[in-house]
């Protein structure tokens, strides 16, 4: 801290030069508190959010939604988003196909993700999701990591989905042996224009740019959402008023709006304890902005006395 | 006419060939005919390949720097003789990770290792113990810091600095539920304002800007202005 | 048929040849840019043209003036992008410049990288910085030292590298993601001057609030053409003004047409035709 | 629980405490998880790759003949490694050129196309329904026309340039406010996950454990008793030598 020698230093001035640590340790307790003794305050529900749940409940039954997986093992923000819109998409009667253009989001998080959910509807008795989870590959197929982002993304749009990107799913069943079809057209005729709806559950790059570029600019496919993380959701508002994409689900909050859109509490797997712990360190953060502004104000005070 | 005579691999190919495959890169995404998108998509393809191949870079790089410094026992070559003991380690049990590990629990965690030596347990330990906590803490740290950096930098010194804290604050404050619990729900629709009309603005402004210094940028690299890149200008 | 019967592999969805329908628009905004930048880069050979200070890139030399007070490294960050970004070119490019000046002064320079293939190319290019101020000794395996390709893994060898050698200067220039802001945050706690530049939208604020100085967006291709003081180069940023003035004069123009006609879109389609 | 989950659940915890250590100093605790979190990245990520680019190579295995030119893309892959041989160490610009000109290339349409004219037509707004998108509609087309000035390099910036590039200024820092203000809860987020998986089952004893293991290596290094012991702990633990005091 810095110490002026010859005049002693108020209290208002230390305001200005709190040292990191002392942030960091109250950072922790804010955020570990509301986790063991939680106090569930209520979430109101951003437009965004709700464009991407009206748009699936619009699509009539059957349709296809595709959920792209492109995160990696951090599963704060696009995981829970992920699962609540597999289980509302399920429960919607849309067929839903999974793959991603990150190979841990694709192949390791989608296969605990369908397991997750499998549980979940069990526990809380949903028999749509259940009966439309019983035989895989029925409702919902898991077809894993696109190899090559770009090349990839553009060759769903230009070639297909079979044989040459997706000769397997993601367990390794070839396509052609699963029932998964749209209205009777099997999946290994599919080109990304049979898709109703893609969600983008981008944590960073490749990401949305990814299916912007090679299927909305091209025309291929143009029903296009994301699941945002926090740091890119105030990027992608531009997207959404050029008519790029329909929706945006904002970070862990969006995923338990979500929730509550569906009726599906915990679908997410988030609990509102941590909205708390979240309600916490933002306030905490806002203290710190005018603690911060106080000390910085009282120190222009004291140079202009002196 | 002298410059071409005097072309040799070291600088004029590289620039030349750059400014080939992006030439051919443009025309074929503008000018359609069925032979230059196959080549195109085939190109592509071929990048990936060749691209792939320098996988190995990371291993022979970091066995040198680290390899020199336990070699001569500079300071810290403990954590060094550590850093190569586990990569070659988890090189050779990634290897033989071939099946997935759990079956029983059903959440087939799926392992892809090249051979079958049955090392698919070890590789669990080593994914679950060590590299996905410590790539998620790492990237926790973030909360903190931004903490430290939100109390350092967001001071008022002008009208720059106080519509950075304002716009923050009540974006940061319609963002988390306590804001509605204290403010009443018009921060939440204050806030989806912010975020969809001056934030939006600003940012719409920045990307028209950031496509036309890439287009700039594109055109300086591929007519050989700016040779860094291609090393072609280099000694 | 034809060359990928020979060529053989992927086969692309059959279309009708000639000018690909909807993007005639942008191949004229594409040729007209370009154009833009073309002349300029002609023209500044012969006319010196004004271009405005970049005060990050003043800063530069100011912050490796201080390491070289303090006998304290530089330590600089291209970026976190591929070999193919253009960011990274940036990066790259300014890295040029800052090797050179730092063996003209003999501060000691660490540059931290994270992608396989910049590796090679940033080390060639210190290399050749060095060899050029005739101290081609001082280029050791320590300069540029290649840390992890996991974002989260060159994070953590990043920061303890700072923490641990203490750079007097700072240089993030590049394409970042989620840890451009632990990068900056640690540079500041171990004290250093920090520049940065990015046109990675979604770490500008960070970079903002935690550096000294940043280049925002489009300034990051700037600086990469005016660093190097090349007449020619410099010339080429006023080609990018032009490209901003058809874009204005297309704003313009638009948001008049949508107010007079408010259904007619006839600019828009023209410029998706 | 198998041994083999127990022991990463033990294992998960001891990283998370020593990364977090970090966060109070650089400590011989946090270069243990970053060795071991570089190595075993790098090594475990290289394996992985070497599978993906089995995957990549499925298709030529099929059918050589016609994906013939795989062997010379393998072919100059190799050159990349050329980097450390002194007399070929030119010949990695090849792949490096062939890369970065496809990439620009393919990247110009992009760049033209899905941002360029799709954000320039998105300001083509005129009367909205309701006054208050009227409103909207003029300070987006405000905002985004000097957000554009604001980045005008060729004039200095003073007269009319000069108040449309603040009033354009205004709007950008709107953008970085309220991008930092959406990114706290993300961050925050992770710790959330990271401390809820923390406070399970085998993992919580290992808490008491790291912090008494840390005051007790500290209060070593006060007593100094740690440089008799043994010197490559000490110096591993960057205890100063006998004269010297560290700052």
């Amino acid at each position: 801290m810095a110490v002026v020698e010859e005049k002693k230093v108020g209290t208002w001035e230390k305001l200005a030069s709190i040292d990191r640590r002392w942030i960091f340790l109250v950072s922790f307790i804010m955020i570990v508190t509301p986790l063991i003794y939680p106090v569930k305050l209520p979430i109101g529900i951003s437009p965004e959010t709700a464009a991407v749940y009206n748009y699936i409940e619009n699509l009539p039954k059957g349709s296809v939604v595709a959920l792209s997986m492109d995160f990696g093992s951090y599963l704060s923000e696009n995981y829970p988003q992920a699962r609540t819109v597999f289980a509302h998409a399920l429960k919607a009667g849309m067929k839903v196909i999974l793959m991603g253009m990150w190979s841990y989001g694709a192949t390791i998080t989608s296969s605990f993700m369908i397991d997750e959910i499998r549980d979940y509807a069990e526990r809380t008795g949903i028999t749509q999701i259940t009966s439309a989870m019983a035989t895989y590959g029925e409702n919902y197929v898991n077809l894993g990591y696109i190899l090559q982002a770009g090349t990839g993304v553009m060759q769903l749009a230009e070639v297909g989905f079979y044989p040459l990107l997706f000769p397997k799913d993601n367990y390794g069943n070839l396509l052609e042996t699963l029932p998964f079809n749209k209205f009777g057209k099997h999946i290994t005729e599919f080109m990304a224009a049979d898709l109703d709806l893609l969600i983008c559950f981008a944590a960073g790059t490749p990401g949305i740019e990814v299916y912007r570029n090679y299927w909305w600019a091209t025309g291929r496919m143009t029903h296009l959402a994301i699941g945002a993380v926090g740091v890119s959701v105030a990027g992608y508002y531009p997207l959404m008023d050029a008519g790029i994409i329909i929706g945006i689900i904002p970070s862990t909050r969006g995923a338990l709006e979500y929730d509550q859109l569906a009726g599906m509490i915990g679908a997410s797997g988030q609990s509102l304890g941590a909205m708390d712990a979240q309600s916490l360190q933002h306030l905490f953060i806002v203290v710190l902005l005018i603690i911060g502004n106080v000390g910085t104000i009282a120190m222009s005070r004291r140079r202009r006395e002196a | 006419m002298a410059k071409l005579i005097a072309m040799d691999l070291k600088k004029t190919v590289p620039v030349t060939l750059a400014f080939i495959m992006g030439i051919f890169g443009a025309f074929a995404y503008f000018y359609y005919t069925k032979p230059t998108a196959d080549v195109l998509a085939n190109a592509i393809v071929f990048d990936g390949v060749m691209g792939s191949m320098a996988m190995g870079i990371s291993l022979i790089n970091i066995s040198l720097i680290h390899g020199r410094n336990v070699q001569r026992k500079r300071k810290g070559w403990f954590f060094s003789l550590l850093l190569l003991a586990v990569m070659y380690f988890g090189l050779i049990i990634g290897l033989g990770a071939m099946k997935p590990f759990i079956e029983e629990t059903g959440t087939k965690v799926q392992y892809y290792g090249l051979f079958d030596w049955g090392t698919e347990s070890i590789g669990y330990f080593l994914v679950n113990a060590i590299t996905n906590p410590a790539s998620t803490t790492v990237f926790s740290l973030l909360a903190f810091y931004i903490a430290s950096a939100a109390y350092r930098s967001f001071r008022v010194r002008g009208i720059d600095s106080a519509i950075l804290l304002i716009s923050g604050s009540l974006v940061l404050l319609g963002q988390a539920p306590i804001g509605s619990v204290i403010f009443g729900p018009g921060i939440g629709t204050l806030r989806t304002w912010i975020l969809s009309v001056p934030n939006m603005a600003g940012s719409r402004g920045c990307q028209i800007g950031i496509a036309i210094g890439a287009i700039a940028m594109s055109i300086r690299v591929l007519f050989g202005y700016e040779r860094k890149p291609t090393l072609g200008g280099m000694g | 048929m034809g060359i990928t019967s020979i060529l053989g592999g992927l086969v692309s969805a059959e279309q009708e040849w000639g000018l690909w329908k909807g993007r005639i628009g942008s191949l004229v905004i594409l040729l007209i840019l370009a154009s833009f930048v073309i002349i300029y880069l002609r023209l500044a050979k012969t006319r010196t043209l004004f271009i405005r200070k970049l005060p990050a890139l003043d800063a530069v030399d100011e912050a490796i003036g201080r390491a070289t007070e303090m006998g304290r490294p530089v330590s600089y960050v291209p970026g976190l992008g591929g070999i193919d970004a253009l960011e990274t070119m940036c990066g790259m490019v300014i890295l040029g410049e800052v090797a050179t000046r730092c063996a003209n002064l003999d501060t000691k320079l660490i540059v931290l990288n994270r992608n396989v293939l910049v590796q090679p190319a940033t080390a060639g290019i210190v290399r050749d910085a060095y060899k050029a101020a005739g101290k081609a000794e001082k280029f050791t395996e320590e300069t540029v030292r290649y840390i992890a390709p996991d974002q989260f893994a060159f994070a953590a060898g990043a920061l303890g590298i700072f923490k641990r050698e203490k750079p007097a200067a700072n240089m993030l220039i590049g394409r970042f993601w989620a840890e451009s802001l632990e990068l900056a945050e640690v540079g500041n706690e171990v004290g250093a001057i920090q520049i940065a530049g990015s046109s990675s939208m979604a770490q500008v604020p960070f970079l903002v609030a935690a550096t000294d100085y940043c280049l925002i967006g489009e300034e990051l291709y700037a600086a990469a053409a005016y660093i190097g003081h090349d007449p020619v180069l410099t010339g080429s940023i006023a080609g990018q003004d032009w490209g901003k003035v058809l874009a204005l004069i297309l704003m313009v123009v638009g948001v008049i047409s949508a107010w007079v006609a408010a259904g007619d879109m006839w600019l828009k389609n023209l410029l998706y035709i | 629980m198998g041994f083999v989950e127990y022991a990463s659940d033990i294992g998960m915890a001891l990283i998370i405490l020593c990364a977090y250590s970090f966060l109070y100093k650089e400590n011989p605790f946090y270069r243990i998880m970053e060795s071991l979190y570089v190595g075993g990245g790098v090594g475990w990520g290289l394996a992985y790759s070497l599978f993906r680019f089995n995957q990549t190579l499925v298709p030529f295995f099929k059918d050589p003949s016609s994906l013939w030119w795989y062997t010379i893309a393998i072919f100059l892959g190799f050159f990349w490694y050329t980097y450390w041989s002194k007399k070929y160490y030119f010949l990695y610009r090849i792949p490096l050129s062939y890369g970065i000109g496809l990439s620009i290339g393919t990247g110009l349409y992009g760049s033209v196309y899905s941002t360029f004219i799709a954000q320039v037509t998105a300001t083509f707004k005129g009367a909205g329904a309701t006054p208050l998108e009227t409103f909207n509609n003029i300070l987006i087309t405000i905002g985004a026309i000097t957000a554009v000035l604001f980045f005008y390099f060729s004039k200095e910036h003073k007269g009319a340039l000069g108040f449309a590039s603040r009033i354009g200024r205004y709007f950008i820092l709107i953008f970085l406010g309220s991008a930092f203000g959406n990114t706290i809860m993300g961050r925050t987020g992770l710790v959330i996950s990271i401390v809820s998986e923390l406070l399970k089952d085998p993992q919580w004893m290992m808490i008491p454990l790291v912090i008494a293991i840390f005051m007790v290596v500290e209060l070593l290094k006060r007593i100094g008793y740690l440089r008799e012991f043994s010197p490559t702990i000490a110096q591993a633990f960057e205890v100063p030598a006998k004269g010297e005091t560290k700052g």
